[in-house]
């Protein structure tokens, strides 16, 4: 267009990809210790929001899908469907050990393996309970890629 | 109306610091003191009694034993891996750990993108048992020789009573 | 020729739609600042309502196979289109984008407009949460529309002097005469419920029962994402600089001689509206129920408005 | 003439009591006539007068001094008689399929629509 | 042009005749036979139009050749002035619209010869009593009317209580042409004849108390016809068993009458709309009416009826305006007039589509029609955005007009009651717009029903003349300057200038004088358009950058909506937290929770006083008649 006015708002909108970043919480059978990990991350001392993190109610408007909780056997089809019905481009970021390798609770029959078979994993936050800061860390290692998915996706 | 609540205390906090620690930007404040974090392994006390792995829940640590290229050949080189992605950080393996060569460091800034970021690796050289001085055959012809020596001075002392 | 330009020129710089989409989009993010602050914590950079329509531009939209597609995708357009040519209303000082003998009724059902095609939006979408929504915004209007109207009467008949007027520029030209309605404690309950109103019409926090995050998963935004989803969070920003560029118009039209004078202090005055009538309940009280919301409304906030329309009429 | 007044507004008063109390349709509609006749009598009774005649006027015959009854309200009584004739015989028609569909004449039965 | 009025009420008549003589053969005869009547009786009513409306003149035709003698009336006598037309367009237009419904429509009936002969009798007898100009004859004409209506809304008689709504309509009905035969009588009695014009004359010099009681008996009869507040359980039942077109009449038409019946009564014959009590009666009707009809109407299940509601409610406000008084008030009452026909009818002609089509109309069972139904949906919401005053459509103009008479009322004589009507006026728009929302969401919008599975779009026949409605409902919403000056000014000025009325009637041809009615506030300035324009342009440069729209490909043959989809490719199907998309539509009934639920004693009030007996409702009628008519004595 008109003096590469599309590049220039396309880069306007990566870089903005990156800076607003809506939170959707899935809990994939967690015990819920690293739930209030993350809703900490949004209190006054840690305040996520500085990044620009709100936390959604819908899919459809999540940027970034935190799941926490090894995938138990009944959480297992919502999950894969909650995330079939995210718009891209959007970031997995899994929340304490549970989901990366399903901890404690490895090789029970109820628990229907980590969040890796299902969808790439992006950024994961190692702890059982992982620290709000670390949370925080991982949100912001996801935004950085969240910008390279957007830029991907107009070049 | 009510008083409504906390209407004083959100007017007067608009004038005080916010609370917020700087962290993206700053760096990470550091963790309480025995914050139980990532697992620090000390290869060189290690004797791989295999204690740790015994007493895991998750089971989030292997063991793998190669023989160690370099050394006589009965020398081991164990390579201990943890997954921290499938620890719970409960510590039980330091504190069973009789020589106290894992240590639960306070680094909790454990993000990362591929597993790899997640394991802490340590080596462990097993050095081979010292070869006994002799061989089983020298031992067995030593021993027979201790046997011929003792019954030959039982028989000269029998001699001798007898005389 | 002359004028056609600088009506023009209105429209388009000033009072009009340059500066409505950059003064909806500070607004929004000093409120959100703002809030932040009450409860102690940093809060988003003050363009954060930029990056968030921005962001939302650049995700893919889906349209659910249920929705009812040439609907669903046109009602935000029809929204923020109802709610950019009302902001063509609000005077700053005397001057305004658009000036008709009847600009209170115009603004009125435009600001209608919008919210129903927020609830036509949703209902085309299909799915159960954002029925559930629509009902709750419908209930939402009801309740606030007959205070909203009262006060609009009340303003209308005092500055008529005599015949009641419905054109800001009349009900301006009197403040400018005798000093901003604001003073006159016969309009102080009317200031008040107008105050009440501003934060159910945007559907700020404590009022927002239409998107509650937390009950009804973004009630009537359920299905929306991508630019649909930006269409609409750009109108939530406008309305909330319409409403309150009405309450100053209403009743703090301060006019200096020049105009640069008038702008700056339409801009303080509509950041104090918003901290006063949207961030202080934002900060300060959790979300209303269905039916409180509109008990609260049709009894204490009509009550006000009553008194001082009763007031006025008696020729105080 | 007061007489056929208080007579006529007397049947109006009872066909319109009987429509309200009686709770069978048929003895609404005799209400609904009995109403109508109350009209009509007051319709008549408006034109006449005691000292008239019947407005037959034949030619010539005038006489100055001949009192003639007003010939419209008759006229008018006549259409009221007919329309109220007609809405009768509809109400009856009405009345026979109600019963043949609800199978009941109790009108407290009929009240499918309602609320 | 002299005897044009005739010629329209006999064609309709004759038309009725031939009909139900040529109409058994086949269906091809019959239509052809409907639609030339109809067409010639709206010919002849357009040609009277410039004449009446333009040049102000007043056709005056004697029945019969009785003209009247040294200034006394004999014979009855038909005037057509320019409130008399304006109605006569309402009329004609309508019939015109709902007859080329009905022939596609009524086309799975049986017996439809009965049914269009009733039909034109029907149009005849409202055309005439629109153009009468004698007392008696509007009486006769309003019994015809109320006996066809009744016959018709009987005419499916195998839907759920239509012989019982009819019943109720004809018992209820009885009792207002009743009073308004008294009210002749008395009238007649008193001044010795049946002329409007000659009783607009007389009535002004004789204030005894029985003029007064016939005002009483007349206004109770008109408010009956208009279904005013104690017989609008009439029009609820009436019109939710009627067929679609039959309906569309009523509300559309049979309404009317009582509103034109209205405007003679205060405006022309009695001249009283000048005393404040007169005006307070005629005002707090319209309100009453209109704020009762719309919170009953707010839960109701059954689509015809709901939209019944709303078209007395629609009607509250005309009455409303008309007993202002004042010029601005009237042409508001009028603008706001035509336009409930216009929008009202399309609405009743898309309830009757879909019942066509789904067979159903409860709101709870029908849902998702929109996509199997675009047309109709797309004509739904245009009818729907009229009735609720959304800007671009008529509703918008007239109801604006409305509250501005209104409140400069409530300023001008300082009077507090004028502000409250002012406030229930906005706050029963309010209302309006709420319960077309719930249709909206329950019928079109919202997840697809099983019984709206196989629906498809309705014929051609039916959706030309819905289309007809919709263009006029935009066209007048467009132009309501324009459309004032032609038709209102002429309109309300006849209304206002009685004693010209009179002149001419008994004199033959005379010009009225039009008073300055108002000046009329444009609000489509050029202005607006450039800047919705440019916001458009500007949005589209940035829609055409960024991501692109992914909308899910056609269901494939075979394919339901709701059978089972894997958990991967469940990317189009509405988020349901994660669960399975099962059909779960949000209906009416459950909708408007906080509003409902806040006034559940109000409104299981007004559930209990409709009761659907026969006697109750004549009882609300007796006892509003009796205190109308003690008002009456009173006061004026």
């Amino acid at each position: 267009m008109l003096f590469d006015l599309d590049k220039k708002i396309n880069e306007a909108i990566d870089d903005a990809a990156s800076k607003s970043l809506w939170l959707y919480h899935i809990n994939a059978g967690s015990c819920n210790g690293c739930d209030i990990e993350i809703v900490a991350a949004l209190t006054p001392r840690y305040d996520a929001e500085r990044l620009g993190c709100k936390l959604t109610g819908s899919p459809r408007q999540a940027d970034i899908v935190l799941v926490s909780g090894p995938v138990t056997l009944q959480s297992r089809d919502r999950l894969i469907r909650t995330l079939a019905q995210v718009p891209e481009p959007y970031c997995l970021v899994t929340v304490g050990s549970c989901p990366c390798s399903g901890n404690v609770f490895k090789g029970s029959y109820a628990v229907c393996g980590p969040v890796d078979k299902y969808r790439h994993v992006d950024v994961s936050v190692a702890g059982c309970t992982p620290k709000p800061e670390a949370i925080m860390a991982g949100i912001a290692q996801a935004a950085a890629i969240l910008k390279e998915k957007r830029k991907g996706m107009h070049e | 109306m009510a008083k409504i609540p906390y209407l004083g205390t959100a007017l007067t906090n608009l004038f005080r610091k916010p609370v917020t620690i700087d962290f993206p930007a700053g760096e990470a404040p550091k963790a309480q003191p025995n914050y139980r974090g990532r697992i620090a392994f000390d290869g060189t006390k290690c004797i791989n009694c295999g204690m740790c792995e015994r007493v895991c829940a998750p089971s989030c640590m292997t063991r793998v034993a190669k023989p160690l290229e370099g050394g006589e050949p009965g020398d081991q080189e164990i390579t201990f891996t943890f997954d921290m992605t499938s620890c719970t950080f409960c510590g039980m393996c330091a504190d069973f750990c009789a020589k106290k060569a894992i240590t639960l460091t306070d680094d909790y800034m454990m993000t990362g993108t591929q597993p790899e970021d997640f394991l802490v690796v340590g080596k462990v050289i097993k050095k081979a048992p010292p070869k006994p001085k002799f061989t089983p055959e020298q031992l067995a012809a030593m021993k027979a020789a201790a046997e011929a020596k003792k019954k030959a001075a039982e028989a000269a002392k029998a001699a001798a009573e007898g005389k | 020729m002359i004028g056609f330009i600088q009506s023009v020129l209105n429209i388009l710089l000033l009072p009009g739609l340059a500066f409505t989409l950059i003064a909806s989009i500070l607004l929004a993010g000093i409120d959100r600042v703002l809030v932040a602050r009450m409860q102690r914590r940093v809060g988003p950079p003050v363009l954060q309502p930029l990056y968030d329509v921005l962001k939302c531009l650049g995700k893919e939209t889906i349209v659910p196979r249920k929705a009812n597609e040439k609907v669903f995708l046109l009602a935000p357009a029809v929204g923020l289109i109802s709610v950019l040519v009302t902001a063509m209303f609000l005077p700053i000082g005397n001057v305004s984008a658009i000036r008709t003998n009847a600009d209170m009724i115009v603004i009125l059902y435009l600001l209608t407009l919008a919210s129903v095609t927020l609830i036509v939006g949703s209902a085309a979408s299909g799915s159960p949460f954002a029925g559930v929504g629509l009902s709750r915004e419908m209930v939402a209007m009801i309740s606030y529309e007959l205070p909203l109207v009262m006060v609009m009467l009340t303003v209308g008949f005092v500055c008529g002097n005599g015949l009641a007027t419905f054109s800001l520029a009349k009900i301006g030209a009197y403040q400018a005469a005798n000093g901003p309605l604001l003073l006159n404690p016969v309009l102080w309950p009317a200031a008040i419920a107008l105050l009440f109103v501003i934060p159910c019409e945007v559907g700020q926090q404590p009022f927002d029962i239409d998107e509650a995050e937390t009950e009804i998963c973004e009630g009537v935004l359920a299905e929306y994402s991508g630019k649909p989803l930006a269409q609409f969070k750009m109108m939530h920003n406008v309305k909330m600089y319409v409403m309150s560029g009405l309450f100053c118009a209403l009743f703090l039209n301060i006019q200096t001689g020049f105009f640069l004078a008038d702008i700056l202090i339409y801009c303080v005055s509509c950041v104090l509206v918003t901290f006063v009538s949207m961030s202080v309940p934002h900060a300060v009280t959790a979300r209303f129920r269905v039916e409180q919301v509109f008990k609260f409304y049709w009894t204490v906030v009509t009550g006000c408005a009553a008194l001082s329309l009763i007031l006025v009429w008696i020729g105080l | 003439m007061t007489f056929n007044y208080f007579v006529s507004f007397f049947f109006i008063v009872l066909g319109l009591f009987c429509i309200i109390t009686r709770h069978n349709l048929f003895k609404v509609v005799i209400g609904m006539s009995v109403v109508d006749y109350g009209t009509n009598l007051l319709i008549v009774s408006i034109g006449a007068s005691n000292k008239g005649t019947a407005p037959i006027y034949a030619a010539g015959e005038i006489v100055p001094g001949t009192w003639f009854v007003d010939p419209i309200p008759q006229a008018l009584t006549l259409t009221s008689i007919v329309i109220g004739a007609c809405i009768t015989a509809m109400a009856l028609s009405l009345v026979i399929k109600i019963y043949s569909k609800y199978g009941t004449l109790d009108t407290r039965e009929i009240r499918r629509l309602h609320g | 042009m002299e005897n044009f009025p005739i010629l329209a009420i006999m064609t309709l008549f004759m038309g009725a005749f031939i009909n139900s003589l040529v109409g058994r053969r086949s269906h091809k005869a019959r239509v052809a036979v409907v639609f030339t009547t109809m067409a010639i009786s709206l010919l002849l009513v357009v040609s009277m139009v410039p004449a009446v409306m333009f040049r102000g003149e007043i056709i005056t035709y004697w029945m019969g050749g009785w003209a009247p003698e040294a200034g006394w009336a004999y014979g009855i006598g038909l005037e057509v002035d320019a409130l008399s037309l304006f109605f006569g367009l309402i009329v004609t237009i309508a019939v015109m619209v709902s007859g080329t419904y009905s022939f596609t429509y009524m086309k799975r009936d049986d017996s439809q010869v009965n049914f269009y002969t009733l039909f034109l009798m029907l149009a005849g007898s409202v055309l005439g009593l629109v153009l009468s100009g004698d007392l008696f004859n509007i009486f006769v004409m309003v019994e015809i009317m109320t006996f066809t209506a009744v016959a018709l809304t009987a005419f499916r008689n195998d839907t759920e209580g239509a012989l019982e709504g009819a019943f109720k309509y004809l018992v209820v009905g009885s009792l207002g042409s009743v009073s308004i035969l008294t009210g002749t009588i008395l009238i007649y009695g008193c001044l010795h004849t049946l002329n409007l014009a000659q009783i607009a004359d007389l009535a002004i010099h004789t204030r005894n108390p029985v003029m007064v009681v016939a005002f009483g008996f007349l206004f109770v009869g008109f408010c009956t016809k208009a279904f005013m507040f104690p017989f609008q359980p009439l029009a609820a039942d009436a019109h939710a068993v009627a067929p679609a077109s039959i309906s569309m009449m009523i509300s559309g038409v049979l309404t009317k009458c009582g509103v034109y019946g209205m405007i003679r009564l205060v405006y022309v014959l009695f001249q009283n709309i000048g005393q404040t009590h007169v005006q307070y009666l005629v005002t707090g009707m319209g309100c009453l009416t209109m704020f009762i009809c719309v919170t009953m109407a707010f839960n109701q299940h059954n689509f015809k009826r709901l939209l019944a509601f709303h078209s007395i409610s629609q009607v509250g406000y005309v009455i409303t305006a008309i007993g202002l008084g004042t010029a601005v008030g009237l042409g508001a009452g009028l603008y706001h007039a035509i336009n409930h026909t216009l929008f009202k009818g399309l609405l009743f002609l898309v309830a009757g589509a879909v019942q066509h089509q789904t067979g159903t109309l409860d709101l709870d069972e029908l849902g998702g029609l929109s996509k199997k139904m675009p047309k109709t949906t797309l004509l739904f919401l245009i009818g729907a955005a009229s009735i609720s005053g959304i800007p671009p459509f008529n509703g918008f103009a007239s109801k604006w007009m409305i509250y501005q008479s209104i409140f400069s009322k409530a300023v001008n004589t300082g009077n507090i009651f004028f502000l409250l009507v002012c406030i229930v006026a906005l706050l029963t728009s309010v209302l309006t717009l709420a319960s077309f929302v719930k249709v909206a969401q329950s019928v079109f919008f919202g997840q697809c029903a099983v019984l709206c599975r196989d629906a498809e779009e309705c014929e051609k026949g039916m959706r030309i003349p819905m289309w007809v409605l919709a263009i006029l409902c935009v066209v007048l919403g467009l132009f309501p300057d324009q459309f004032g000056e032609l038709f209102l000014k002429p309109a309300a000025g006849a209304a206002m200038g009685a004693d010209v009325y009179a002149a001419a009637m008994l004199s033959g041809k005379a010009v009225t004088s039009m008073p300055a009615i108002y000046g009329y506030i444009g609000t489509w300035s050029p202005i607006v358009w450039i800047v919705l324009l440019l916001i458009v342009t500007a949005g589209m440069t940035i829609f055409s950058v960024s991501a692109p729209i992914r909308k899910p490909e056609a269901l494939g043959e075979g394919e339901v909506e709701d059978e089972h989809v894997l958990p991967e490719n469940a990317k189009y199907e509405p988020f349901f937290s994660g669960e399975e998309s099962v059909h779960s539509h949000v209906t009416g009934s459950d909708l408007f929770w906080g509003f409902k639920e806040n006034w559940k004693k109000y409104f299981s009030f007004w559930h209990d006083w409709h009761s659907g007996i026969v006697n109750d409702y004549e009882l609300y009628g007796v006892v509003f008649l009796a205190a109308a008519l003690i008002y009456c004595i009173l006061f004026i």
